[in-house]
C-alpha cells in the first residue's frame, strides 16, 4: 500500500463539554479526491487542524508518506507539503489580494525588498483558471465573500502542496465558479495531488470525488469508494435516519402583497429593480457570484443609501432611513457574512440568537431571562444546533452551527418581510430540511420570504417565484413551474434577451 | 457547568494575586490588616474605583474614555462654585452629576454622530474641560464647604465612610445592568462586533452614546467625592486619573479591544492598584523604588492572570 | 523608643522638594528620629491618603508641604485629632490646628523676582513671563507676587505663557515667543527649570543671555552652576532644607519636650541670590 | 487605480485640515510663516514624531506603548551619565539607543511569551523606567556636556538642523520598511488577523516583538535630541508625552485596533500637534484657554478626515 500519502490513526480529540472526534481512522492515496461528509458538527474541520498542525488532538498518529509525524506545528506541516483551505475565510481583510495569497512567502529582491512585481504577475497566473476579474492590488474586505473565497482557493494552489484540504470551498460559489473549481482539481489530480473535499452540497461530491469517509458526531462511520454509494445512501449514514425529502415544499395560501420594490438603483450595484413578495410566498433569487443580489438587498434594508427607487411595506410607500428603520417597519435581513455581520463570536449562542428580541422580552430594561433561556432551548432542539449549553460562546461552534444560530436570531424575531441572503450555507442536508420547515412557517405564519442563494436546486424547489439577477438587473422572472435549471442558468450567465452587460467587477462593494 | 468554570477561572488568576499580594503585605507590615488601614484603603479607592467602573462599559463597547479626569475636574470645580453661591445641596448633586453627563454625552455625539474615534475626541474633551475648569477657576482652588456637604466625603453609615458605600452600590448596580439587562447585553454586544449589532437592527449609537454618558456620570461622583473630602475643588484635580483608571478596568481583565471584562474583575483591579499604593507606603519604601516595585506588580498581577490569554 | 516623623511633600518631580526631602532626612539624622516619606506625585487626593496612612501607623509627628492651602485641611485636622502634631513647611494649610509653620511665601518670592527685574532695567522696558503648570498652586502664587509688582512699576509684561515647570517646555515656548518678540529686556522664569530651558533657547538663537536679565526660582544646583557661567543673573531662595530643618526641630521639640514652639508662623524671607 | 484614489483620500481631510490651521495662523501671525518658525516648528515636533514613527509600527500591530515618555526619560539619563563619566560619543549614543531597544525588548518579550495584553506590559514599563531614571538620577537633572555632543540637538548641516535631518531619515526609512519590506508587511497583516498569520507559518512573535524593539530605539533616538538640545537630562524628562505620541498616531489616521494605518497620516499627526502648540504660543493665548483651543482643533482635525471612517 505505498501509494497511501496520509494516514490519521486513532484520532481523538475534546473540547471543554464536547468530544468532537473519537478515535477516527482517515487515510488518502496518492492522487485521488477524497469526499469527508458529515453533520454540522460532526468534527470535519477539527480533524483537518489537527492534520494541519492547528490542533493537537489528545490521541492518535499521523503518517505521512510512511513517516510518522513528531514534530508538530503549523509550520512544520506545511514544509511537509500540507496545506488547507479553512472553512471560516483567513483572509486579512486590510491586506491586498496579492499580499495575502503570498503571506510568509513573498518574492524578494536583493536587499530585503518585496518583490512586488513578480508578486502581482504570479497572482496573475494563479487566478487565470479561474477566468476572474481580480485587481491583486485590491484590499480584500472590498471582495464579496465568493472572490474571497477564490482568492483563499488561489492562496492553498500557489503552496504547491501534495495534500491539499478543501474545507467547504464552494460554499460561497455559484455554479460558474464551482466548474472552474473542479477543472482545476482534475488537473491537480494529473499531477498526483492529494486532496480532502469536505462540502455540504452532496450532489457535487460524485462529480470530484473517487471515495467518501462519513463522520457521525465525532466517529468514522465509514470509508467506501463512491460507485459503491448512492446518495440517498450517503444521507442516511451522515443523519443516522433516512430523509424522506430534502425539500418539503408545502402550499401555502397566497395573500396580499406585504413589500414592493419599485425602480431601485444604487450606482454601481444595482439599476432599476422591481419585484414584490407577498404574503405566504417565498421568492427566490439566483445569479452568479457579483450578480448584486446581496447589494439590492442591503439596498432595500437601507444599509446602503439608495440613489432611486421606492418601497412599499404593506400598500404603503415607506421611506427606510437605515437599518433601523428597516427592522421597525418590519423587515429582517439574514446576511451572508457570518463573522462581520451575523455574529459577535465572543457571545454565547444564547446571547447571539435572542439579540433581536431583547426589546420584546424585558421590563424597563430588565431582561425576562427565563423567557429567553426557554425560546433558545426551542430553538437549539429544533434546529439541531450543536453546542454543549446555551452559554458556550459562539466562537466554538462548527461553521454549520453558527449559521444555525444567525437564523435562530431572525426566526425568533417577527417580521413582515424576511430576506436571507445563502441562509443554508455550510448546512447539513439533514438540518437544511429542518431550515426550509421553519421558512414555510413563517411564510404560513403571513410573511414574505425573500431567499437568495447560490444553490439552484434549493432555489428551485422551495421558491414560489424565481428572480434571476444579471449584472445588478432583475433580467427574468419565472413561475415556480416554469422554471428549469436550464433556462434559468441562461439567464444567470447573460445569454438570453437584454443580459447584455457585464458584470460590474471592479466597484468596490460598500462594507 | 464546565463553561461557567472557566468564566470564574478567567478572574481567577487576578484574585490569587491579589491575594498573594495581601498576605505578603500582612506579614511585612502589621498595620496593613487593621480596620482602620483597610477602610482607609477603600475609601483612596473609591474615587479612581467609581470611575472604572463607568470605564468598563467604555471599553466593553470597545471605546475609551481619556477624558475623565478632566471631567472629574470640571464637575467638581462646578459643584464647589455652586456650593460657594449658597446653592442647596440636592440642586449642586444634580449639576455636579449633569455636568460629568453632559460632558459624556457630548463626547458620545462626536463619536457616534461625527463618526471620530473615541480616542481623539476624549482626548479633545480632556484638553477642553481642563481648560473650562482653570477658566471657570481663574485657576484658583475653590474651598470650605457646610458640614452636610462634607458628609459625602467623610460621613458614616452603619460604620462605614460613605464613599465606600457609594462605591459598592455603584459597583452593584453596573453588576446587575451589566448582567440583566439589554443595555449590558448591548454593551458587549458592540465591542464584540458594532456591524452585527446594527444590521440586527439595534440602535447601537445609542447605547454607545450612552456609555460615554455612564462614564461622564461616574466621574461626577467620583468628583463629588473628591470636593467633599478635600473641602476643596482644585483646578488641577483629576490630571492623569485616566491612566489609573483605564490601568484597573484592563488588570481586572478587560480587552481593549471590547467585548470582553467585567465590573467584578474592574472592582478587584481597583482595589489591587489602592493596594499597592498603600502596602508601599506602610513598607516605606522609597519612592523611586516604589515605581519600579509598582511596575513589576502590575505585570506579576497580570501574568498570573493570563491563563484566560489562552482563551483566544 | 524611636521617634517616627510621617513627611510628604507634593511632588519629587521637582528638584525643590527633592532638596526639601534630602536636608529634612540630614537634620532627622542628627535629632536621631526616624523619617516615613511618602510622595503625593503632584495630587491632593493621593496626599491626603498619604496621611491617612501616617495615622494608621500611627507616626508621632508629621511634616508637610500640602498641594494646597485647602484641600489637606481635613486631613491634616484628622491627624491633629489622633493626636499627632503637625508642620507645614513652604506652602500653609488654612487651619489653625498645625503646630508650627515655616514657610518662604510663594507670593512674596514672585514679588522679590519682580523687583529685582525692575530694579536692574532701571524701572523701564519688558519681560517675558514663563508660569508654572496652571493651576498648581506654586504656579499661582509666583504669578500672583510677580504680575503685582510689575503691574506698579514701568517694566511692562510682552506676553505670559505657561511651560508647566519643564525644562524641555520652556525651551520651545521660549523659541516661539521669541518669534513673536524678538525685542525683550528680561526674562522671569517661574522656576529654575524653566528658566534654564529658556536660556538654552536664547543660547540656540545665538542671544547671549548676559545681555538680558534672567531670573529663576528655587535656587537649584543647575542655577548656580549657569549663574557662574554668567548666563543667569539670579534665583529666588526660598531655603527648602531649612525650612524643614526648622519644623523639624519644632516637632520633636514637641514630641518629646511637649513645648510648644514660640512662634506659630516662622517665615523665611525669599530673597533673590546671585553669584 | 480607483484603490488609490480611495487609500489618498482617507489621509486627505487631515491634510486639509492641516493646510487651512497653515493659512488662519499665517493670517493672525505675520511671524508664522518666516523660515525661521517654520524650522523651529518642525525640531521641536522631531522630538514627539520621532516616537511617533515607532509608534505606529505598534499600533498597527494593534499594540500600544505606554512607556515610550518614560523610555526616553531613562535614556536620557543613561546618556547623560555616561557623558559625564567622560565616555566618547560614539559610545554614549549606541548606549542611549541599547538602553531604548532594552526596554522595547523586555515589553516584547512579556507580551509575546508572557502574553500579557501590551496596555499593562507597557503600563509597567513606564512606572519601572521611570523609578530606575529616577533612581539613577536620584531626582536631579544632569547637565552640562560637551559641544561636540549638543552638535546633536543643535548643529546644522546644509543649514538644516540635526533633528530634523534625523526625523526626516527615520521617516523615509519607516515609509519603506513599511511599504517594501516583510517586516512592514507583516506589521499591518498581524495588526489585521494574527491567527492568519500565525497559519501562514510566519513567526509573528519575533515581528510583534520587533515593533517593540523598534519603539524603544525612536525613543532613545528622542532621548539623544533632548538631551543634547536642553543641554542636560531631566529625571521627569518626557512624563506624559505618550498622550502626545499617540494622538499624532492616531490622529494621523491610524486605528488602535491595528492594521491601518501609515507613516505619512503620523508625520502630519505629529506636526498638526507641533503647530497648534506653537500657533497658540505666537498668538499669545492665555493658557488656559489654549487647552480648550486645541481639543477642539484635534476634534476638528480629525472631524474633517472622518472621510475615511465610512471604511469600516
Ligand atoms: N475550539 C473549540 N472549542 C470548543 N469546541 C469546539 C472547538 N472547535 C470545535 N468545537 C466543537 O467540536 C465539534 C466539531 O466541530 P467541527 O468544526 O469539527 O465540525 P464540522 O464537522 O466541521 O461541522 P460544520 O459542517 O458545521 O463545519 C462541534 O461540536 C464544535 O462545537
Ligand atoms: N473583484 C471584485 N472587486 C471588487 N468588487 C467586486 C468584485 N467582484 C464583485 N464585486 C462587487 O460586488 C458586487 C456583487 O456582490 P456579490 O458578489 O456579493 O453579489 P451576489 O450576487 O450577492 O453574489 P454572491 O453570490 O457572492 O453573494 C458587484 O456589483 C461588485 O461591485
Ligand atoms: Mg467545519
Ligand atoms: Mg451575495
Amino acid at each position: 500500500m505505498d501509494d497511501i500519502v496520509l494516514s490519521m490513526k486513532g484520532i481523538s480529540k475534546s473540547f471543554p463539554g464536547v468530544q468532537a472526534l473519537k478515535s477516527v481512522d482517515f487515510d488518502l492515496k496518492k492522487g485521488e479526491v477524497h469526499a469527508l461528509v458529515g453533520e454540522n458538527g460532526a468534527g470535519k474541520s477539527t480533524l483537518m487542524k489537527i492534520l494541519s498542525g492547528l490542533y493537537r488532538a489528545d490521541e492518535g498518529e499521523i503518517w505521512l508518506k510512511g513517516k510518522k509525524i513528531t514534530t508538530r506545528g503549523i509550520k512544520a506541516m506545511i514544509n511537509a507539503g500540507v496545506s488547507v483551505i479553512y472553512q471560516e475565510l483567513n483572509l486579512i481583510r486590510q491586506l491586498s489580494v496579492a499580499e495575502n495569497i503570498f503571506i510568509g512567502r513573498e518574492p524578494m529582491l536583493p536587499g530585503g525588498f518585496i518583490d512586488w512585481k513578480k508578486m502581482y504577475s504570479d497572482v496573475h497566473t494563479l487566478l487565470k483558471p479561474f477566468n476572474v476579474d481580480i485587481n491583486p492590488r485590491t484590499k480584500v474586505y472590498m471582495l464579496s465573500p465568493a472572490y474571497q473565497q477564490v482568492v483563499e482557493i488561489a492562496k492553498a494552489l500557489s503552496l504547491k502542496s501534495d495534500i491539499l484540504v478543501m474545507d467547504e470551498p464552494t460554499a460561497p460559489l455559484t455554479g460558474n465558479e464551482v466548474d472552474k473549481l473542479f477543472e482545476i482539481i482534475h488537473n491537480l489530480k494529473k499531477s498526483e495531488v492529494s486532496i480532502i473535499y469536505i462540502s455540504h452540497r452532496l450532489e457535487e461530491i460524485p462529480k470530484v470525488a473517487e471515495r467518501v469517509t462519513i463522520l457521525r458526531d465525532g466517529e468514522k462511520i465509514l470509508t467506501k469508494p463512491l460507485a459503491e454509494l448512492t446518495t440517498a445512501e450517503i444521507i442516511k449514514h451522515m443523519v443516522g435516519r433516512t430523509l424522506t425529502e430534502q425539500y418539503p415544499k408545502i402550499s401555502i395560501p397566497i395573500g396580499e402583497e406585504v413589500l414592493r420594490i419599485e425602480g431601485l438603483s444604487k450606482k454601481g450595484y444595482c439599476t432599476d429593480v422591481s419585484f414584490s413578495v407577498r404574503k405566504g410566498e417565498i421568492v427566490g433569487f439566483t445569479g452568479l457570484v457579483g450578480a448584486g443580489r446581496t447589494e439590492i438587498m442591503q439596498t432595500i434594508y437601507g444599509r446602503m443609501k439608495k440613489d432611486a427607487g421606492r418601497i412599499y411595506i404593506d400598500g404603503k410607500e415607506e421611506h427606510i432611513r437605515g437599518v433601523c428603520d428597516a427592522v421597525r417597519k418590519g423587515i429582517g435581513l439574514i446576511p451572508e457574512e457570518r463573522k462581520h455581520q451575523g455574529l459577535v463570536l465572543g457571545l454565547s449562542v444564547q446571547d447571539n440568537a435572542t439579540m433581536t428580541i431583547l426589546d420584546k422580552e424585558s421590563v424597563f430594561g430588565f431582561l425576562k431571562q427565563k423567557k429567553l433561556s426557554a425560546l433558545v432551548g426551542k430553538m437549539i432542539e429544533t434546529m439541531n444546533i450543536k453546542t454543549p449549553s446555551a452559554r458556550q460562546l459562539v466562537r466554538y461552534l462548527s461553521g454549520g452551527n453558527q449559521q444555525k444560530v444567525i437564523l435562530a436570531k431572525w426566526f425568533l424575531h417577527n417580521c413582515k418581510v424576511y430576506i436571507f441572503d445563502e441562509p443554508t450555507r455550510g448546512i447539513d442536508v439533514g438540518a437544511k430540511v429542518e431550515i426550509y420547515k421553519l421558512m414555510q412557517n413563517l411564510a404560513k405564519d403571513g410573511a414574505g420570504v425573500v431567499m437568495v442563494s447560490s444553490e439552484l436546486p434549493e432555489v428551485l424547489n422551495m421558491s414560489d417565484r424565481i428572480e434571476v439577477v444579471f449584472g445588478g438587473r432583475i433580467v427574468k422572472e419565472f413561475r415556480r413551474d416554469e422554471a428549469d435549471s436550464e433556462t434559468v442558468m441562461e439567464y444567470a450567465l447573460g445569454l438570453r434577451e437584454n443580459a447584455s452587460q457585464q458584470t460590474p467587477l471592479e466597484a468596490g462593494a460598500e462594507s | 457547568m464546565k463553561v461557567k468554570f472557566v468564566e470564574t477561572l478567567k478572574n481567577y488568576g487576578i484574585i490569587l494575586a491579589f491575594f498573594i499580594i495581601l498576605v505578603v503585605l500582612s506579614i511585612f507590615s502589621p498595620v496593613f490588616l487593621t480596620v482602620n488601614n483597610i477602610i482607609n484603603v477603600i475609601r483612596q479607592t473609591s474615587i479612581y474605583g467609581i470611575m472604572a467602573v463607568g470605564m468598563t462599559f467604555v471599553i466593553l463597547t470597545g471605546g475609551i474614555d481619556l477624558s475623565v479626569g478632566s471631567v472629574l475636574g470640571v464637575s467638581g470645580a462646578i459643584c464647589a462654585g455652586m456650593l460657594k453661591a449658597g446653592n442647596p445641596i440636592i440642586l449642586v448633586i444634580i449639576a455636579t452629576l449633569g455636568v460629568g453627563i453632559a460632558c459624556g454625552f457630548a463626547s458620545g455625539i462626536f463619536i457616534t454622530k461625527a463618526r471620530i474615534t473615541p480616542f481623539v475626541v476624549t482626548l479633545g474633551m480632556m484638553s477642553i474641560a481642563r481648560g473650562l475648569t482653570l477658566i471657570y477657576t481663574k485657576g484658583y482652588p475653590i474651598s470650605g464647604f457646610s458640614p452636610a456637604f462634607r458628609l459625602i466625603g467623610g460621613g458614616y453609615v452603619l460604620g462605614l465612610p460613605i464613599p465606600i458605600i457609594i462605591f459598592l452600590v455603584i459597583v452593584i448596580i453596573a453588576y446587575i445592568v451589566l448582567t440583566q439587562t439589554k443595555l449590558g447585553r448591548y454593551t458587549y454586544a458592540i465591542g464584540g462586533n458594532e456591524e452585527t449589532v446594527r444590521l440586527s437592527g439595534i440602535n447601537s449609537n445609542f447605547y454607545k452614546t450612552l456609555v460615554y454618558v455612564i462614564s461622564g456620570a461616574t466621574a461626577g461622583f467620583s468628583a463629588l467625592i473628591l470636593t467633599s473630602r478635600l473641602n476643596s475643588a482644585e483646578p488641577v484635580a483629576g490630571t492623569g486619573y485616566e491612566l489609573d483608571v483605564i490601568a484597573a478596568v484592563v488588570i481586572g481583565g478587560a480587552s481593549l479591544n471590547g467585548g470582553r471584562g467585567s465590573v467584578w474583575g474592574t472592582f478587584i483591579g481597583s482595589l489591587l492598584i489602592g493596594v499597592i499604593n498603600n502596602g508601599m507606603n506602610l513598607l516605606g519604601i522609597s519612592p523611586y523604588f516604589q515605581q519600579v516595585v509598582k511596575g513589576l506588580i502590575i505585570i506579576g498581577a497580570v501574568w498570573l492572570d493570563q491563563l484566560r490569554a489562552k482563551e483566544d | 523608643k524611636q521617634i517616627v516623623i510621617g513627611m510628604t511633600v507634593p511632588g519629587l518631580q521637582f528638584p525643590f522638594f527633592v532638596t526639601m526631602k534630602q536636608e529634612a532626612e540630614a537634620a532627622a539624622a542628627k535629632l536621631g528620629v526616624k523619617i516615613n516619606f511618602i510622595d503625593a506625585q503632584n495630587a491632593s487626593d493621593k496626599q491626603m491618603a498619604a496621611i491617612e496612612t501616617f495615622i494608621s501607623q500611627k507616626v508621632d509627628g508629621i511634616l508637610i508641604s500640602p498641594m494646597t492651602e485647602d484641600s489637606l485641611v481635613p486631613a491634616i485636622e484628622a491627624a491633629v485629632k489622633a493626636g499627632i502634631p503637625v508642620a507645614t513647611v513652604d506652602r500653609k494649610a488654612n487651619t489653625d490646628k498645625v503646630l508650627i509653620h515655616v514657610g518662604a511665601d510663594n507670593v512674596e518670592g514672585g514679588r522679590a523676582a519682580a523687583r529685582f527685574i525692575i530694579e536692574k532695567l532701571g524701572n523701564k522696558g519688558t519681560v517675558i513671563e514663563l508660569e508654572g503648570t496652571p493651576g498648581s498652586s506654586a504656579a499661582i502664587d509666583r504669578k500672583k507676587g510677580f504680575d503685582e509688582v510689575m503691574k506698579a512699576s514701568n517694566v511692562k509684561i510682552l506676553v505670559s505663557q505657561t511651560a508647566d515647570f519643564t525644562r524641555s517646555k520652556a525651551q520651545s515656548v521660549m523659541e516661539n515667543l521669541m518669534q513673536v518678540y524678538p525685542k525683550f529686556d528680561a526674562v522671569f522664569g517661574a522656576n529654575d527649570e524653566m528658566i534654564i530651558g529658556a536660556i538654552e533657547a536664547m543660547l540656540a538663537a545665538g542671544i547671549k543671555p548676559a545681555t538680558k536679565v534672567t531670573i529663576g526660582f528655587d535656587a537649584t544646583t543647575d542655577a548656580f552652576t549657569y549663574m557662574k557661567e554668567g548666563k543667569l543673573n539670579a534665583t529666588i531662595d526660598q531655603f527648602p532644607g531649612k525650612q524643614a530643618a526648622m519644623a523639624l526641630e519644632a516637632l520633636v521639640n514637641k514630641i518629646k519636650n511637649n513645648v510648644n514652639p514660640p512662634q506659630k508662623v516662622v517665615f523665611i524671607s525669599p530673597l533673590p541670590v546671585t553669584k
